[in-house]
């Protein structure tokens, strides 16, 4: 299994880490922050999902299941969890970003900010 | 009796959040009958944490398995790992499932009266329990996942609470920076979760510290659980979110989010002690801890002394008292590996760092509520604009001269205590923390002196000539944080007898922990 | 083996009680041997200003802005950084945990390389 | 929305209603389950917002309903997982009953409905909860999404 063509998701799971926290440290927008943080949540739920992956391997649903082993099933639901909890906090911080904006009037983190210090 | 006592692990967790669902639909009966669905539920999970601790102190560790032919049985006949969720309550659990509770009760009687005026109170409620449920499922569970899953329902109705008076900028702002915190934490747990999955192909935390090989793999684990609890419990390298959610928070609600600070705390504890225990290299992590500790405790006093807004000085206490806590539990951590040193002191200092804990749960929750009651009848948080409120709000200042007295660690109080016994304990593992200690324990007095001085002592100002006490049910929430101070005052010793040393023993006693869930295979 | 707290020992809430009341006692006899001629309510409590008309109540009331302006004085060069470190910007939150995670990593694979 | 979207709305609104809720009631059996379901599911409710306008919905879909729906789901939810309390929390009580407790045929077969003993209950459950609270989502940020243009 630990041929160079298996380590390609978990490049992708790196680069996308990356990308997601320098998302995070540097956009001043706080929309573009709930992206960067999606984009966190969705590495580490491909983290998972490649985590559960055996060579030729098949989906692991056993309704009309063709021959052959199965992919481990635990990560897939563990990534439906996270996925659940993604969807919930996604809208909750959109709609605060949605009060943020009709009360400061600016979704910008540095002028929308009310307490320093 | 012995059935509810057999089942009451997971009845702690569903009966809150059988009440939390409920609440929508009682309202629309009318709202008295949710108050008392609400405080019911509440009163009788702190009754179910109740007769839970005395059998666990009795019995040892209570194992209970969700969907098994018994709650007992935690390995299926023909497997040999945990297959299904195990909630694992011991001594340290239940420790900290007691504090949790008893200042989720006090939070929520204190909101009933003081919430009157806001809008859309039975999602407040729901939040509330939510809340409740997310910190005593972090506290009881055995499965590192189920651990993630309670810190998100935590993070999210703790975000939301915060946020609740959305008609106040600065509350929405404190509850967008606590969920984006929460979230970017919870999602480095999820990803250390994944490394141990990837190991060991097991979820559960006894089966994991059985298995646990301390490979390259594990220690970046380590760092990220490590660090995403150490940023949820406010050390202060990350500590920065801390004031900026306590200070817009309702009324009830910032002890309740102080002590769901603590349940992440207690899973910080519970990750370097149970999960790796001997295996990490105990010095290091120690020592990260205890100069996040001392970090915490000096900056922490500092920024406090230096706020003129109530809430926020008692925020910035939040995080160093939080760092006695974590320099305490950190003399402990890092003499873990050489015996003859943790049985002299490094046992002593667990128990003191643990001793805080709940120490601390009450008399901060006491202080933040009388905070907040000047807030409720002044409209300010200002300390400038303040003055003379002793002579119109008589208890809220009796109650806030006990929580004072009790956080600065003057003798007669609690406080004084479980610092004496920090620092007994973290001077014979170097000198410079106790000195340390001293200093903030100081000025920790001095804030709240200002806070006394320019608050309640002082003439009477005219515009605050009419200012009436607050609400009986806000006293009785009041009242239950200050009885339970008190209480811990007059005795210290019966106390940590009972319920300190048991926590601080299961803490540092991995192979019980393994063996009550392995079965000893 | 649980014995009671070692370092709680002297510690028993009877003998403070006890303290306390001896404390009571003491400080009650010192002042019942103060002068008794002074006259509530009278010019003798007026706070005397050197002649000066004393500012009435709320110029009085010592503020909380400026009580321990000193001791923020003295530590300047603490306190300076320490508070603008205090943004309130999100993203140096995010600055600072990758930054702590990063030292701990580093320092838990030199100490275990060791 | 223009005219063509609305007819087209109206047309596809069912199809994808009745997706969702054969996702749901299949959990069991084929990939999906009550988040999935109640996802498509919401998706329909998002498609109509979106040709209707958020307030014309706002008129018949209440969010005070959506409450009921969504908190009697959790309650189904729950009163599932305290059935089996007799013996253990989550414990299957339905195995081997009438209801839902057929043993599944082994080897490859397309599977039988009457299988999963409460399994495909709580997805039923589940579904509920997130047909309401997702589309609960979608209308109230839609609501004040509108509200803030009106206000400027």
């Amino acid at each position: 299994m630990t041929g160079s063509i298996f380590n390609i998701p978990f490049l992708a799971v790196a680069a996308l880490v990356g990308i997601a926290l320098y998302i995070i440290m540097s956009q001043r927008n706080l929309i573009k922050l709930v992206m960067g943080i999606t984009i966190l949540e969705s590495a580490v739920n491909l983290f998972l999902v490649t985590l559960g992956y055996r060579g030729g391997g098949v989906a692991p649903i056993f309704t009309n299941a063709p021959e052959g082993i199965m992919v481990l099933p635990v990560p897939q639901a563990l990534t439906l969890t996270s996925i659940v909890i993604g969807v919930a906090v996604t809208a909750l911080m959109l709609s605060m970003i949605v009060l943020t904006y009709r009360h400061t009037g600016d979704i910008d983190a540095e002028k929308s900010r009310q307490m320093k210090g | 009796m012995d059935a509810l006592v057999i089942h009451s692990p997971i009845l702690i967790i569903a009966i809150p959040l059988l009440a939390a669902f409920l609440t929508p639909l009682i309202s629309k009966a009318s709202n008295r009958a949710r108050d008392v669905l609400v405080i019911a539920a509440l009163a009788f999970t702190e009754f179910l944490v109740i007769v839970l601790a005395k059998d666990i102190y009795l019995t040892g560790i209570h194992v209970y398995t969700l969907g098994a032919s018994s709650p007992i049985v935690t390995i299926p006949e023909q497997y040999m790992v945990p297959v299904r969720i195990i909630l694992e309550v011991d001594a340290m659990s239940i420790f900290a499932g007691i504090m949790s509770a008893t200042v989720c009760l006090a939070g929520a009687i204190y909101s009933l009266s003081c919430v009157r005026e806001e809008t859309g109170k039975d999602r407040f409620y729901t939040l509330l329990l939510l809340l409740t449920v997310g910190q005593l499922g972090m506290e009881f569970t055995g499965d590192m996942f189920n651990l993630f899953v309670f810190l998100e329902i935590l993070s999210i109705s703790g975000a939301a609470l915060a946020a609740f008076r959305t008609r106040f900028a600065d509350a929405v702002e404190g509850g967008f920076k606590y969920m984006v915190i929460s979230s970017v934490g919870a999602l480095l747990v999820l990803f250390a979760t994944g490394i141990f999955y990837a190991q060991y192909n097991l979820l559960n935390i006894a089966a994991l510290a059985q298995a646990m090989q301390y490979t390259m793999l594990d220690k970046i684990a380590l760092t990220l659980l490590v660090i995403a609890f150490l940023m949820k419990s406010g050390g202060v390298p990350l500590h920065w979110w801390v004031p900026d959610t306590y200070t817009p928070a309702p009324a009830g609600v910032s002890p309740m989010i102080y002590s769901a600070t603590l349940a992440c705390m207690y899973a910080l504890y519970r990750i370097c002690f149970t999960l790796y225990g001997v295996a990490l290299n105990a010095a290091t992590i120690g020592w990260i801890v205890i100069i996040a500790g001392v970090l915490s405790m000096f900056v922490g006093v500092t920024m406090a002394l230096h706020q003129s807004d109530v809430k926020r000085l008692m925020a910035y206490h939040v995080i160093s008292q939080g760092g006695y806590m974590l320099l305490g539990v950190g003399v402990g951590l890092a003499v873990l590996d050489n015996p003859e040193a943790l049985a002299t002191y490094g046992r002593e200092a667990i128990s003191g760092g643990l001793f805080h804990v709940i120490n601390h749960a009450f008399f901060k929750g006491l202080l933040l509520l009388t905070g907040e009651a000047l807030f409720y009848r002044l409209g300010t948080r200002d300390l400038n604009k303040m003055g003379g409120m002793a002579r119109n709000m008589k208890f809220t200042c009796v109650f806030f001269l006990i929580g004072a007295l009790a956080i600065s660690g003057v003798p007669p109080l609690n406080g004084f205590a479980s610092k004496l016994m920090i620092y007994e304990a973290a001077y014979q593992l170097n000198p410079i923390l106790t000195i340390v200690a001293m200093i903030v324990s100081i000025i920790t007095l001095a804030s709240f002196t200002k806070v006394f001085q320019s608050a309640y002592t002082g003439p009477a100002l005219s515009q605050y000539k009419d200012v009436k006490e607050v609400p009986m049910s806000m006293l009785i929430g009041m009242g239950i944080l200050a009885g339970a101070t008190i209480f811990f005052s007059l005795f210290p010793s019966l106390v940590v007898n009972t319920i300190i040393y048991p926590a601080a023993d299961a803490l540092i006693d991995q192979a019980a922990y393994i063996n009550a869930v392995m079965g000893g295979v | 083996m649980a014995t009671s707290v070692p370092t709680l020992d002297y510690w028993a809430p009877l003998v403070c009680l006890i303290a306390f009341v001896i404390l009571i006692a003491v400080t009650y006899l010192f002042r019942s041997r103060g002068r008794k001629q002074y006259k509530k309510g009278t010019a003798q409590t007026e706070i005397f200003l050197s002649g000066e008309e004393p500012p009435d109540t709320e110029e009085r009331h010592i503020r909380a802005y400026n009580i321990y302006w000193g001791f923020f004085q003295g530590l300047k060069r603490y306190y300076d950084p320490t508070i603008k470190a205090h943004s309130g910007i999100i993203n140096d939150y995010i600055i600072w945990l990758i930054a702590l995670m990063s030292i701990t990593a580093v320092i838990l694979t030199i100490v275990s390389l060791t | 929305m223009s005219k063509i979207v609305r007819t087209i709305a109206n047309l596809l609104i069912f199809p994808i209603l009745t997706f969702g809720l054969y996702i749901i009631m299949h959990g069991h059996l084929t990939p999906g389950g009550g988040f999935q379901g109640g996802a498509v599911f919401a998706s329909g409710v998002a498609l109509l917002v979106v040709a209707f306008g958020s307030y014309n919905i706002q008129k018949r879909l209440k969010e005070h309903h959506l409450s009921i729906l969504e908190s009697s789901g959790a309650l189904m939810f729950i009163g599932l997982a305290f059935g089996g309390m007799a013996i253990v929390f989550f414990y299957n009580f339905l195995v081997g009953s009438p209801i839902f407790g057929r043993i599944p045929p082994s080897g490859p077969n397309p599977g039988d409905m009457w299988t999963g003993g409460v399994i495909p209950l709580m997805n039923v459950a589940v579904g509920l909860k997130v047909i309401a609270g997702l589309s609960v989502i979608v209308l109230v940020m839609a609501l004040a999404c509108s509200k803030v243009k009106i206000e400027e």
